[in-house]
């Protein structure tokens, strides 16, 4: 496959969909089997391209590039660097348990199986695009599946279910509409995801718009871009454009991260979405945000997002707290874990303000890291859904008895959210806290507290959900047993575990995306010692000013400096 | 003498339409129907289309209407009491005085363009129906084909629709 | 010599008509009648171009709309019977399953 | 023969993984007494591991001995490092000891999902040794949150009392907030370590590893600072007053095995001996910090011993207890000189066999009467008197009598307060008379007088595995309280490098002159 | 020679250690003749050791100092197990291990048929070991272990019957009590190595010059708390009448000939730092004869035999503090000695009473045994004359030789109460005496009928002590300050007779303590013998003086109100304090999780969910107005179409004119 790695991901889900157009809803097993294989060789080829990418090389790799409209300057770039190489891999691993997690579903799989391939395809697409154009080609395609894999798939909250349909028209139709915090139907959860998330697609759409007229290349292309483009210093409406532009595109992406208070719309989401749903939305989806801003704004604003990146600072710590306090007040499991995946989201905005090498590896490790764990919760909560149709905590309990595998997995689920360490959520949680002290130390405390609080509201969920005296009306939920259903969560756990113990490679893909963006960002360049151990970092003006350096203490005045290290200006 | 016919013409046809749009009876508005495109093909004269005004006549005239009138008469509709509808005075104030707009905007228009390469004396030459006929079938051959697919679909598209429905009679389970 | 405005400005008002037609009336033949009224506006209005510009083009173009006109009429009319059968009415003011 | 096959054999990756595979092995099984079996051979097997790294161990030694390393994040500078000096390697044995005795003891007090309980045992068997055996501190930070987890379930899932659920989450959280602050500390002693490096010109630029760490010098401020932030991580878990209050909770209502590990093995205090200490001796020294944590450990005697003595459950009792021993612990620790922490280390140890002794008497207590409240007792040594004799030879080393572990250690302990400040030791002396008071007071009031009205007729005395486990502490508990020697003699090294460390600094020691020495 | 003497020490304490693991391991499996023969013959044999390592000393007057082993080291500690034999300690080991042999011996038949024959002996060959550590450790740790070692096995053998509450309670208070003096003992031991930075006695004892006279009060001072506690001095003698719950063997070992005197053989053995600090002297004096008065007192009126015998044994504690205070250590050890003599006979013969009235231990029950238990009743007016101080008994000469030093050491205060406590002592043991084998028989019938005497196996000890009474005051200290004791015990104490005094007033004084005991036993003999109502009437009269002594002063009662209850109720408080306080706070903080999540929550549901929804509903009322546009009548769109046409239309129009 070589070069064509991308190709190959990016399209399998995309024919895999158009095959299934052709095969009829009465052989659910050809169904399943062409949605399954399409995911499996998008998932090989992620791993080939994860270990084939090139971390000494670094930079853009895999690249193809087909022209697509020459007046508009337009052209499907595609290609990874070190920070869409692992969320590419996260994906096909989503794409590829999803799909088993969703096997048994009944109505109609077909339409399922094409719309999940959609979504993971589009999620690809954003991952590796190179384009500005396409990068919001995919993100805007990545969520219209969802509308429909929620409309239709999806699933009311109990508080909705309760209502008599009366009830229901009248709670439609009145001021209680307005307050249906926790009862929602599933086309409501669906409506909202996506009006939210396209009304902030068009802000971020109008960024990009911005980019291309006032760079003045007749470009989209991100690489051309980055290198040409100079925004600053063109003065608009009081301040000067590039700054516009920023928040424009943080703001517009940062709604699908989600940032504080851009969030409301996720967990509903999460919610109604069914498992498989679920897992990609927050698993990936999610990320495509911050992926995006790190594309667009860190690659094209560098100077801007030092200056302006202090917001998501602020922001991030009202995430991870208020995420993590209505977590611990939701009744329902997918509240909590979509809450919790708010929350987490905050220590990757964490991860990213601070802006050094360590703790924007560490943000990036982190998705990859969340995409995990929250997958497997997911998975859980989803099959504790089908077992018993119901998400509602107060009433479930004990079934651990019934299902101890998944009760098994889903405490190594809740670790690997909480950050324990074995688990690469772990390696991650502790790059952000190393990097981010120097700069932000009461959000690192903020970000651990976070944790603490997380652990609280997880085991919470596991002993409402899993221990304690079992209502006997779910007696007859039973374990996952069947290799199908037990494989997607072992393979995640895999995953989970193994970059875990071995992140290696991992980070040291990661830290080749990220050195260079840092390094536009800091004006520090990194210098690789004689082994290729590009941990070494050195600042690039010591010749300048000899107390420049990366890191510093507080209280020390001799040696202060800032973390990162200004301009020539 | 050619702005007389025109006048005649012009006067006729939008006599003929007015009667066609406020008659109750349907046939008596096809009839008017009928002399409006007889007078139209009139227009088409003075223009120089000698061509168009055949086809009018017998496509509209011969072809089209008559489909009315057939489908008139297969309906066998009567005339209703209220064959204005009820909003009829909403509609048609401000309609006459956009109507009045619109004439007054085209008359004050100035109409510049650019000329063609088929002057009249070109067209004289060899006849309306040779000029029509080079160009239809040099430069607008492609627009003539999808127009032959277009009828072709319009007619296996009236077919079906109309013709009676037997899945349905199976249905009611007699005939 | 007649201007190109006084054409024009028939056209128009056969248009009106027309227009009026399709508004008031109830009777769906009715309405598909002055539907070809509009067209015949048009038509004229594209002969005239047609002649005042030297151009071939308006009259082609004048000819193809007939051969639109003639299939309108023709899947009109029998989605009007189909109609019919269901409803035994051609009154559009029944006819409003486009209201959501 | 036997070194020469042994050589660069690497046993403490064995020890540390030989349970947890072995907890894997168990899955496999489905017959419990074939669970128990098993269970009991590993730990076995681990003991006898842990025996041989202390027979080989070279005594009077400061060094890092049977270490293993292995790159593991080398851009983080995070490796597996794995070592034992003579401050873990007792820790090393005192935990496979207690495994064994904890799997025999569960083996008939254990009756439902056996083999779940004997899995979390072991698992929490490799976590606990890898805090003892880590030398990089995220490694060790690994092991020390793993932990957590089955702990968690012990607590929650065999716990005896209504409250575990609450017990459990509260011990979880509670320990979890103190390890949060703790990673930041860690961090910050990487990220200072990496300034220095780059100041340095070293190759290697971020570090985790303890040997390492110990080169690099550290600002006063910045030291200070970490301390606490590592004394939050330690204090809660150890738990040092007044962070106790999930102590009396995990180990009233969780069951006697997870009791015995918690109040046995004293992971915060040998935190402190194993990184503040050596990686801040300078904070370490400076007066508020002595004065804040010695009086802390001083409240923790006395209000331990005065708690403990109002007690009327056992295990409540023996929780405040703890709370006590752990403050003479604290109070050795910040003495900061040669007997206070040679002391520490060695009721560190003591404790391991006396505390859990303790709680092992409390759960042949509870085994018997379904309870360990005051109420249930009375006169007990007439019908069970060698479980009564067993338990005031365990009682007797906790309360430090001559003869047994306890005295040689809070000997040591007082000793060395009143070396650093007269009034530490003088201070602290009470809580020897608190702890006759309570101990006794209990005693006399269970076992001694007429036997009690709930106090069941037919109580069998010591059943085989009860004896096996009562003789083994007892003897534990005699030979260091007799013949310490071989335990001082290992020790005695590592205590003396840490003195040495303590009485340089590090500033001083590697003779940066851009920082002032603490004191 | 040497090596073997030096073999000798170390057998001296392995031997009863040995004998008590034995029984300990293997107890149930043998008799009780089997176990006791082990624990006597240990203890014989270590006796034997005794005689010979004393011999040993005696011949060539060098001290001995053995090591064991090693045992607790590290840094500039060393601490080894290690014996010191010097004549001291030579005179302790003979005491100890004698009259323990004896009490062994006698124990057989005493515990004959109790329930925890063999676990007595375990007990008491344990307590040997602990006594002989004490008194030949070399330096204060092993002398700590002896010390706790001792506390324990007195714990274990109080607590003897331990199905009693009386005993078990006493048992604990013992243990408590001692804890307390033994806490001021470590502080000592801290002072001692924080000063000399070592522990072993010879080492210590080299340095003691340096040491600054505030440090030796403060280091005599603790000492002195732990000798206190030991001992049963004032404030922490509580403890010691209640130890009589054990059995009578114990209370003649362990709370009468050796333990108790832990404390003065402790001061005599630090006597060089006491010697420093006169205040401290000063402090051990008073305690002393404070002592020594205050438990005459109360042993007045008591009724219980072993109690009274209990608060005589406080009281001559109290002489040998004095005699310690005063520097009259020789005489204190002298006086120790005897003591030991006299009372483990008075103990034991009390015992054999005991024994003969089948467990009654209340004198007003007794009266007229000397007829039916003679043997008994002479060994214990032995005992009786001894104690009371009359010639040529042991007792005199040693308690005189206190008196008299403290007479012509200018002490004369100590000396008057000395003398007042030396009256009261031949008083209250006469009066135990008459009220005990004179007057008519007050037994029952039940237990009248079963009197017997005591077998040989418990007779043959009292007579070997009674003879020791009779005869160890001359053979040790004859003449007085100048016995050969004195000279024996001259290298570690040092002479006593620094300032001659004449014999004439050494005369006068001997006379005077003569006639003071004799006028004791004189009004005893009145009361209890003559006039035996005196002895109520008295009492009626001085009622309240009665019942104050009668209930100890209400010395325990104090201790129970302040302080005993104090602890316990602040422990309560505490507990209190732990569970709100404390473990309030965390729940605080859980609570404030809560209502922080309750507040988020809130925040969620009504601001942010309900500030989008709100623009949803907004669109909603548009739509809903909006949507009558959308009729669904075709020429209502046509309508539409054509007016945005005009509006286009206009629209244009208005451009176009820009």
């Amino acid at each position: 496959m070589g070069e064509y790695a991308l190709l190959y991901i990016l399209f399998a889900p995309f024919a895999g969909a158009l095959a299934l157009i052709m095969v009829s809803n009465r052989q659910p097993m050809l169904v399943r089997g062409i949605a399954a294989s399409a995911a499996f060789v998008s998932l090989v080829a992620s791993i080939y391209l994860f270990y084939a990418y090139d971390p000494v090389k670094g930079g853009f790799q895999f690249v193809q590039k087909f022209e697509w409209s020459r007046q508009l300057g337009i052209s499907l770039h595609l290609g990874v660097d070190g920070i869409g190489t692992p969320l590419v891999l996260a994906s096909s691993i989503l794409l590829f348990t999803g799909i088993f997690v969703s096997w048994h579903i009944r109505d109609r799989a077909k339409e399922f199986y094409i719309w999940l391939l959609i979504l993971a395809a589009a999620t690809i697409g954003v991952f590796m695009s190179l384009d500005l154009f396409f990068l919001y080609f995919f993100y805007e395609m990545s969520v219209i599946p969802m509308y429909l894999l929620l409309g239709m798939w999806g699933s009311h909250t109990k508080r909705y279910l309760e209502m008599t349909d009366t009830e229901g028209l009248k709670q439609r139709d009145s001021v209680g509409f307005i307050f249906n915090f926790g009862s929602n139907s599933k086309e409501y959860a669906a409506m909202k995801l996506v009006l939210f998330l396209s009304a902030f697609a068009v802000a971020a759409l109008m960024g990009i718009l911005l980019i291309y007229k006032y760079a003045g290349l007749n470009t989209f292309d991100i690489l051309v871009l980055r290198e040409q483009a100079h925004l600053m210093n063109i003065p608009v409406l009081g301040t000067t454009l590039d700054k516009i532009i920023w928040v424009l595109v943080f703001f517009g992406f940062a709604s699908i991260a989600p940032l504080w208070p851009l969030h409301s719309w996720s967990p509903v989401g999460h919610a109604a979405a069914p498992a498989a749903t679920s897992m990609l939305h927050a698993g990936v989806l999610m990320k495509l945000g911050h992926f995006s801003i790190i594309r667009v704004a860190f690659e094209i604003l560098p100077e801007t997002t030092r200056e302006m990146m202090p917001i998501a600072a602020v922001l991030c710590m009202f995430s991870i707290v208020y995420g993590g306090f209505v977590a611990f007040y939701a009744k329902d499991t997918k509240y909590v874990i979509g809450y919790s995946s708010s929350s987490h989201m905050g220590y990757v905005f964490l991860g990213m303000a601070a802006l050094n090498y360590i703790s924007l590896s560490g943000a990036i490790i982190y998705m990859f890291a969340h995409a995990m764990a929250t997958g497997m919760l997911f998975a859980m909560a989803g099959w504790v859904y089908d077992q018993t149709h119901t998400r509602d905590l107060p009433s479930l309990g004990g079934l651990s008895n019934k299902m101890p595998f998944i009760s098994g997995c889903f405490v190594v689920g809740c670790m690997a959210s909480i950050g324990m360490p074995g688990t690469v959520n772990f390696i991650a949680e502790i790059m952000i806290i190393v990097g981010s002290w120097d700069k932000y130390p009461l959000q690192v405390i903020v970000a651990v507290l976070g944790i603490v609080l997380t652990m609280a509201y997880l085991f919470k969920m596991m002993r409402s959900l899993f221990y304690g005296p079992m209502n006997q009306q779910y007696s007859h939920a039973h374990d996952a047993v069947s290799t199908v259903d037990r494989l997607p969560l072992l393979v995640m756990i895999a995953v989970s575990v193994g970059f875990g113990i071995f992140p290696m490679h991992l980070y040291d893909v990661v830290r080749s995306g990220v050195d260079p963006l840092v390094a536009r960002i800091t004006h520090v360049v990194p210098v690789a010692s004689e082994e290729g151990d590009r941990s070494t970092v050195k600042p690039e003006a010591r010749a300048d000013s000899s107390d420049t350096n990366p890191v510093s203490f507080s209280g020390d005045p001799p040696r202060r400096t800032p973390l990162v290290a200004r301009g020539a200006e | 003498m050619v702005a007389v016919f025109f006048a005649y013409f012009a006067l006729v046809s939008i006599a003929a339409g007015v009667l066609t749009v406020s008659l109750k009876n349907p046939v008596h508005c096809g009839l008017a129907l009928l002399a409006l495109l007889m007078h139209v093909s009139g227009l088409f004269v003075l223009l120089n289309a000698e061509f168009l005004w055949a086809v009018q006549v017998i496509v509209y005239a011969g072809a089209i209407l008559v489909l009315y009138l057939f489908v008139l008469m297969l309906l066998n509709l009567k005339a209703d009491e209220r064959y204005f509808h009820a909003s009829y005075p909403y509609f048609l104030g401000p309609a006459l005085l956009g109507a009045c707009y619109v004439i007054f905007l085209l008359i004050r228009s100035p109409y510049a363009g650019v000329k063609g390469d088929v002057p009249d004396a070109a067209v004289l030459e060899h006849g309306d129906t040779y000029a029509v006929g080079i160009k239809m079938f040099s430069d607008h051959l492609l627009q003539f084909e999808i127009i032959g697919v277009f009828l072709l679909g319009a007619i296996i598209g009236a077919i079906v629709l109309a013709k009676t429905p037997k899945s349905i009679d199976s249905m009611n389970g007699k005939e | 010599m007649v201007p190109l405005s006084a054409y024009v400005a028939v056209s128009a008002v056969l248009f009106m008509t027309g227009l009026l037609g399709v508004l008031i009336r109830r009777n769906f033949i009715i309405v598909l009648m002055s539907v070809e009224i509009m067209m015949n506006a048009a038509n004229i209005n594209l002969v005239a171009f047609s002649h005042y510009l030297e151009s071939m083009a308006g009259q082609l173009t004048a000819l193809f709309f007939i051969a639109v006109a003639a299939g309108e009429a023709a899947v009109g009319l029998a989605i009007i019977i189909v109609v019919f059968r269901g409803k035994v009415s051609t009154n559009v003011d029944e006819m409003n399953v486009l209201k959501w | 023969m036997l070194e020469e096959l042994t050589a660069g054999f690497p046993v403490l990756t064995c020890i540390l993984f030989l349970p947890v595979l072995g907890a894997i092995v168990l899955w496999l099984f489905e017959d419990e007494d074939m669970v128990r079996t098993s269970a009991l051979t590993i730990t076995l097997l681990e003991l006898a591991l842990s025996v041989f790294v202390l027979l080989r161990f070279v005594p009077e030694s400061a060094a890092m001995q049977f270490t293993e390393r292995v790159r593991w994040i080398p851009a983080l500078g995070i490796s597996y490092h794995l070592g034992v000096d003579g401050i873990s390697v007792l820790f090393v044995g005192l935990t496979a000891f207690l495994s064994v005795l904890v799997v025999i003891y569960s083996w008939d007090t254990i009756r439902h999902q056996v083999k779940l309980y004997m899995m979390c045992l072991l698992a929490l068997e490799t976590t606990t040794m890898g805090v003892f055996v880590s030398l990089d501190l995220i490694l060790f930070f690994v092991f020390w949150e793993l932990m957590l987890i089955p702990s968690y379930f012990l607590i929650k899932l065999w716990g005896g009392g209504a409250e575990r659920h609450y017990a459990a989450l509260k011990f979880v959280l509670y320990t979890l907030l103190g390890s949060v602050f703790m990673l930041v500390g860690i961090a910050l002693l990487n990220i200072n370590f990496h300034q220095w490096a780059s100041l340095h010109h070293t190759d290697q630029s971020y570090s985790f590893d303890l040997l390492e760490l110990l080169s690099a010098p550290i600002p006063m401020d910045q030291q200070i600072l970490i301390f606490w932030l590592m004394f939050m991580g330690f204090a809660f878990k150890a738990p040092i007053f007044p962070f106790h209050t999930w102590l009396p909770d995990a180990l009233m209502e969780g069951p006697i095995g997870m009791a015995v590990v918690l109040a046995g093995l004293k992971l915060g205090t040998f935190g402190f001996m194993r990184f503040s200490l050596p990686l801040l001796p300078d904070a370490s020294q400076s007066d508020m910090v002595v004065t804040v944590v010695v009086v802390l450990g001083l409240c923790a005697i006395l209000y331990g011993a005065w708690m403990a003595l109002v007690q009327p459950d056992f295990r409540r009792l023996l929780a405040y207890s703890s709370i006590s021993h752990l403050g003479f612990i604290v109070v050795g620790l910040f003495s900061l000189n040669y007997q206070g922490l040679q002391g520490s280390l060695l009721t560190m140890i003591n404790l391991g066999f006396s505390t859990a002794g303790l709680f092992f008497i409390a759960g042949f207590l509870y085994s018997r009467q379904q309870s360990t409240q005051l109420s249930a007792f009375g006169g007990m040594a007439k019908q069970v008197p060698l479980l009564a004799t067993f338990f005031l030879i365990i009682g007797l080393a906790s309360i430090g009598l001559p003869g047994t572990n306890g005295f040689v250690g809070e000997f040591l302990i007082l000793l060395g307060a009143f070396k650093a400040k007269w009034w530490f030791g003088a201070v602290a002396v009470l809580g020897v008379i608190f702890g006759a008071a309570y101990f006794l007071w209990y005693y006399e009031r269970a076992m001694l007088g007429p036997v009690g009205k709930a106090v069941k007729q037919t109580m069998s005395d010591l059943q085989l595995r009860e004896m096996v486990i009562a003789v083994s502490l007892s003897a534990m508990i005699l030979w260091i309280g007799l013949y310490p020697s071989p335990f001082l003699r290992i020790m005695n090294g590592s205590v003396q490098a840490l003195v040495d460390r303590l009485n340089h600094g590090t500033v001083a020691a590697l003779g940066s002159s851009t920082t002032e020495k603490g004191r | 020679m040497s090596d073997l003497t030096d073999l000798f020490i170390k057998l001296i304490p392995i031997l009863p250690l040995l004998a008590a693991i034995a029984n300990g391991l293997l107890g149930s499996r043998y008799s009780h003749e089997m176990a006791h023969r082990l624990a006597w013959g240990s203890v014989g044999l270590s006796f034997l050791c005794a005689i010979s390592v004393f011999a040993d000393i005696l011949r060539t007057g060098t001290a001995h100092e053995v090591v064991a082993y090693q045992w607790i080291f590290g840094g500039d500690l060393t601490i080894n197990l290690a014996y010191l034999v010097d004549p001291l300690t030579c005179v302790m080991l003979l005491v100890v291990t004698g009259v323990g042999f004896l009490i062994h011996v006698y124990s057989v038949g005493y515990m004959h048929g109790e329930p925890g024959f063999t676990r007595f002996f375990i007990y008491m060959n344990l307590f040997m070991v602990s006594m002989l550590l004490l008194v030949m450790g070399n330096n204060y740790v092993v002398l700590f272990i002896g010390w706790e070692g001792v506390g324990l096995c007195s714990y274990l053998l109080i607590g003897y019957y331990y199905d009693k509450v009386s005993a078990a309670k006493a048992a604990t208070k013992a243990f408590v009590v001692n804890r307390i003096g033994d806490a001021g003992f470590l502080l000592a031991i801290f002072l001692i190595f924080v000063n000399f930075k070592t522990l072993d006695y010879t080492k210590v004892f080299a340095q003691v010059g340096q040491l600054s006279p505030e440090m030796a009060t403060a280091i005599a001072l603790c000492l002195l708390i732990g000798a206190v506690g030991k001992s049963a001095q004032l404030p922490l003698y509580t403890w010691l009448p209640d130890a009589m719950e054990g059995p009578t063997p114990v209370s003649a070992l362990i709370h009468a000939a050796t333990m108790v005197t832990a404390g003065v053989y402790m001061i005599v053995r630090n006597h060089v730092i006491f010697d420093l600090s006169p205040t401290a002297m000063e402090v051990v004096a008073f305690i002393g004869g404070g002592t020594a008065l205050f438990a005459a007192t109360i042993g007045l009126v008591q009724t219980d035999i072993k109690r009274v015998l209990a608060y005589s044994t406080v009281s001559q504690l109290g002489y040998m503090f004095l005699g310690c205070g005063i520097g009259a250590y020789t005489a204190a050890v002298f006086h120790l000695m005897t003591h030991a003599f006299f009372k483990a006979l008075l103990f034991l013969s009390a015992g054999s009473v005991i024994h003969a009235l089948s467990g009654e231990q209340d004198i007003t029950k007794m009266g007229g045994l000397s007829k039916k238990i003679p043997w008994t009743y002479r060994l214990f007016l032995i005992g009786t004359i001894a104690i009371a101080g009359i010639p040529p008994l042991a007792g005199f000469w040693s308690k005189d030789e206190i008196m008299a030093h403290a007479f012509t050491h200018n002490h004369f205060l100590l000396y008057g109460i000395a003398a007042i406590g030396a009256f009261l002592t031949s008083f209250y043991m006469f009066r135990l005496t008459y009220l005990t084998f004179y007057g008519k028989s007050r037994l029952d019938h039940h237990t009248e009928a079963h009197v017997h005497e005591s077998p040989l196996v418990m007779i043959g000890p009292l007579v070997a002590l009674g003879f020791l009474s009779l005869v160890g005051g001359l053979l040790l200290g004859f003449p007085p300050e100048h016995g050969w004791l004195h000279q024996f015990l001259a290298p570690v104490v040092g002479s006593a007779g620094e300032h001659e005094v004449s014999t004439e007033l050494v005369s006068t004084l001997m006379a005077v303590a003569t006639s003071i005991a004799v006028i004791g036993w004189g009004l005893a003999h009145f009361m209890y013998q003559v006039s035996t109502p005196t002895a109520n009437v008295w009492a009626e009269k001085f009622s309240g003086a009665y019942k104050t002594l009668l209930n100890k002063y209400y010395v325990d009662e104090l201790y129970d109100a302040i302080i005993v209850e104090p602890i316990k109720r602040l422990g309560g408080l505490l507990d209190w304090f732990d569970r709100t306080v404390i473990d309030g706070l965390v729940r605080g903080v859980g609570q404030l999780t809560d209502w922080g999540s309750a507040g988020s929550t809130w925040v969620e549901k009504y601001i942010v969910y309900a500030g989008l929804n709100v623009i949803g509903y907004g669109n909603h009322l548009a739509a809903h107005e909006g949507r009558k546009v959308q009729s669904g009548m075709v020429h209502h769109y046509v309508a539409l179409i054509v007016a945005g046409l005009f509006l286009l239309a206009l629209v244009v129009q208005f451009f176009v004119q820009m």
